[in-house]
């Protein structure tokens, strides 16, 4: 394996995983929630990553500079941003309707609530 | 009214400033830029003699080389405490007087207190303000006043000197 | 009136002009360096966070009432699209700018500067509504 | 020189970046992510300067803003626990 | 020549207030002692870069920017230190100091 | 970085949970100006170090600060993560190398874009003109997402919220009260 050139990936993949297991394994939705907002910044960073080019510079035209990075992953990802945050507003609305509905945010008592219900 | 046109100007220098691009389509956006804004601060009631204190600018520029010189030189003082042993550092919390007319005065000298590293203004009372100190030698400092006579000086020219100890 | 504290609320007055300047000159400028619709739109949002924030959410919604955040947040997507729709009737496709003037690289320009107001009208009433939605709940 | 204060700043970032996780209280985190905001800011200058093209500066202002109202939001926040006005007491601007 | 001489200087200073601000963060003993060191940053630090930044980069837009950022900071730094500060005393953090020269140990303002 | 997304972990107190991930949105940040995205860094410092910290700030407050499980590992879904994670490094050996200008990525229409704009569009900064005209459809889809999570919001927490709890019998301080 090619050791220097593939090292982004390999940081990328690391970063998605954590985020990965704070979204599975953590019981608390605000955590949750956190663990989504790294899985995306390490997408965010794979796809900037994958635009970059060597001796590049910043996609703004000036004199004198001739390469440029790779501006389409930054349009996609700059949209992606606000979405992202659109989303994590969203999601947090629900969050706190379920905590008026069920009286907490941790995700095992709110099922054992519902199973509560269920029985009754 | 008047302030909020000063304000507006201003602003819009602060665009030229920025911009640095000056074709006409741009500066006209500025101008747009600015009188929206002044009109927002207007609206917002920002734009009075707190929020914009035109009348205290020519002094401030007298006053801000002598606070610059000070925090340097605590600087300084500051970071060997920092390097040195522990047993340099005996924090210290002192109560001094803030004898300034205005609230902008009182902000401009608790500010300038936690500007010099070394002290930092905890609370802010009816003119009374705490200071956590690093070493007794700022503390010291501060209760000499000289600090506390400039930004009095800074808010009235007549301001008759006190007696300093 | 005699508030015990004092550094918050000066300093805040004086500085918030100053920022919504700074996203109004991000807004324009887009064009020529980093920034654009919505980061201008993120800031305007947090100056008026700002100010919410330290003179209370009750005098935020008088300086931008809950009707003028509604009709902002269409009013930039209006535009938006509005932009496109009249690229339509002009003759173009949707979105099409070439012929919004006779010149297509001034109709461009046009285009694009009209686009980047609308997203950030949106993004900032986006931002101000979410951020009083929030604050506004009781525990 | 550049360089060498990139590096300077990066270790200083590595700092603040322990102190926020040992912090002890929620203070030194604050005061931790406060620190870590201005060195966000002054390595964005000097990679501008390192890359040559430094008319970057409105990033490393942007960050100056968001650090402030960030900061004041979260004191607010953890002073009144709300993010909202404290009703019935004559605290506008009190923190 | 000159001119660059003066930058380097300016922000190798900075660069050295800048780690003892750090080290001083994770060395000192309590929160209000830690401020101290932030301020050593916020202040020599950030101001002693970027008038180097200033210098190097010579009279142009760059320079007009990073002044307007050192003014902003100028303004905005002991704000919000002095915010955390009062918030970390009103939030019962007992500073730990040789002495308390105070009258009465209640903070100003406070209204209890 | 990954310090903080670890730690992130097994922090109990959410609201340093909340600071460590605002730092954590700061660094991406100066991670996207070394890879030259300034437009990037720009919106993820005034996004997710900003508003995103409040925002979930403001959930704190409406909610709680403390977890109440106690973190432990958790065996199965850790040798899931383990598991992908492998699959996903195995699979970035066929990924070109970083920096490489001739990926794919790279050849497809951005050559296009950084060529033509400037004469097409007469801006120099090609991420805007990309934005708003070449990919003018996706940027309008987008803002319709954020319009419609602005309603969504409005809806969650808005009106029909506050009449249901005024149902109950709370009483709601009238300044408070304010239809959103």
């Amino acid at each position: 394996m090619d050791f220097p050139g593939l090292i982004n990936y390999w940081i990328v993949i690391i970063l998605m995983m954590v985020g990965f297991y704070i979204v599975i394994a953590q019981g608390n939705l605000i955590k949750k929630i956190i663990g989504l907002n790294i899985f995306q910044v390490s997408v965010f960073i794979f796809y900037i990553t994958v635009g970059k080019v060597s001796d590049g510079s910043a996609p703004i035209m000036a004199a004198g500079i001739d390469t440029y990075s790779n501006p389409l992953p930054h349009v996609l990802i700059l949209t992606a941003i606000v979405v992202g945050v659109a989303t994590t507003a969203l999601g947090l609305a629900m969050i706190v309707r379920i905590r008026t509905a069920y009286n907490s945010i941790e995700s095992d008592e709110i099922e054992r609530a519902e199973i509560l219900e269920d029985d009754k | 009214m008047f302030r909020s046109i000063f304000l507006a100007v201003v602003l819009f220098l602060l665009w030229l400033v920025l911009s640095g691009i000056y074709t006409p389509i741009l500066i006209s956006f500025g101008v747009l830029s600015a009188i929206i804004v002044a009109w927002i601060a207007y609206r917002m009631d920002v734009a009075d003699h707190e929020g914009f204190p035109i009348q205290l600018s020519w002094k401030a520029v007298s006053y801000w080389p002598w606070l610059i010189v000070e925090i340097i030189k605590s600087n300084i003082a500051v970071a060997g405490l920092i390097l040195g042993s522990r047993e340099n550092i005996k924090p210290i919390l002192i109560r001094i007087p803030a004898n300034q007319k205005t609230e902008l005065g009182q902000v401009t000298y608790a500010n300038s207190i936690t500007l010099t590293p070394g002290t930092v203004s905890i609370a802010v009372g009816e003119n009374m303000i705490d200071v956590h100190s690093l070493s007794k030698a700022a503390a010291e400092d501060l209760k000499q006043g000289v600090m506390h006579d400039k930004v009095c000086r800074l808010e009235d020219l007549n301001y008759p000197l006190p007696k300093t100890k | 009136m005699m508030t015990r504290h004092t550094i918050l609320r000066v300093i805040a007055k004086f500085m918030i002009p100053y920022i919504l300047l700074f996203a109004l000159y991000v807004q324009f400028h887009g064009d020529f360096g980093p920034g654009g619709g919505f980061q201008a739109g993120v800031i305007f949002a947090a100056g008026f966070i700002l100010y919410s924030l330290i003179f209370g959410i009750e005098n935020g919604r008088k300086v931008m009432p809950p009707w003028l955040r509604r009709a902002l947040l269409s009013i930039g997507v209006i535009i938006f699209g509005g932009t496109g729709l009249f690229g339509l009737i002009l003759g173009g496709n949707f979105l099409d700018y070439n012929v919004l003037l006779e010149n297509p690289v001034a109709g461009q320009h046009l285009g694009i500067l009209l686009v980047e107001l609308g997203v950030g009208i949106t993004v900032s009433a986006t931002m101000i509504t979410i951020f009083f939605v929030f604050a506004s709940q009781d525990q | 020189m550049f360089v060498a204060a990139s590096i300077a700043i990066l270790i200083a970032m590595l700092l603040a970046i322990v102190r926020a996780v040992l912090g002890p209280t929620i203070y030194d985190r604050i005061l931790a992510i406060n620190t870590f905001g201005t060195k966000a800011l002054l390595l964005i200058a000097t990679i501008g300067f390192l890359t040559e093209r430094p008319e970057f500066m409105d990033l490393a202002l942007v960050y100056a803003l968001i650090n402030f109202i960030a900061t004041i939001a979260i004191m607010k926040f953890f002073r009144f626990s709300h993010l909202g006005y404290p009703q019935g007491k004559d605290e506008i601007g009190d923190l | 020549m000159a001119v660059e001489v003066i930058s380097w200087l300016f922000v190798g200073i900075g660069s050295l207030f800048l780690l003892i601000g750090a080290i001083g963060l994770l060395r000192l003993g309590d929160i209000f002692a830690r401020i101290h060191a932030a301020g050593l940053i916020d202040t020599m630090g950030l101001g002693f870069l970027i008038l180097g930044m200033c210098f190097y980069s010579g009279f142009t837009l760059v320079t007009a920017k990073l002044i307007i950022i050192g003014i902003f900071m100028f303004f905005a730094s002991p704000v919000s230190t002095h915010a955390l500060s009062k918030a970390a005393l009103d939030g019962n953090i007992k500073p730990e100091v040789d002495e308390d020269q105070r009258p009465d140990k209640r903070r100003l303002g406070a209204e209890e | 970085m990954l310090l903080t997304g670890i730690s992130v972990i097994f922090i109990r107190n959410l609201f340093a949970v909340v600071v460590l991930a605002g730092m954590f949105s700061l660094l991406a940040a100066v991670l996207y100006v070394v890879l030259d995205a300034v437009d990037v860094a720009f919106t993820e410092a005034a996004v997710g170090a900003g508003i995103s910290t409040l925002l979930l700030l403001g959930t704190l407050a409406l909610t709680t600060d403390k977890e109440l499980a106690k973190t432990k590992i958790k065996i199965i879904p850790l040798l899931l993560v383990i598991f992908t994670g492998s699959v996903l490094i195995l699979g970035t050996r066929d990924m070109p190398n970083f920096g490489d200008a001739k990926a794919p990525a790279n050849l497809h229409v951005a050559p296009r874009y950084i060529e033509e704009s400037m004469k097409e569009t007469g801006l120099p900064n090609m991420v805007t003109s990309v934005l708003a005209s070449y990919r003018g459809y996706d940027t309008f889809g987008e803002v319709v997402v954020i319009f419609t999570a602005a309603i969504g919001v409005l809806i969650l927490l808005g009106q029909g919220y506050r009449k249901s709890r005024r149902g109950s019998g709370k009483i709601i301080n009238k300044n408070s009260g304010e239809a959103e």
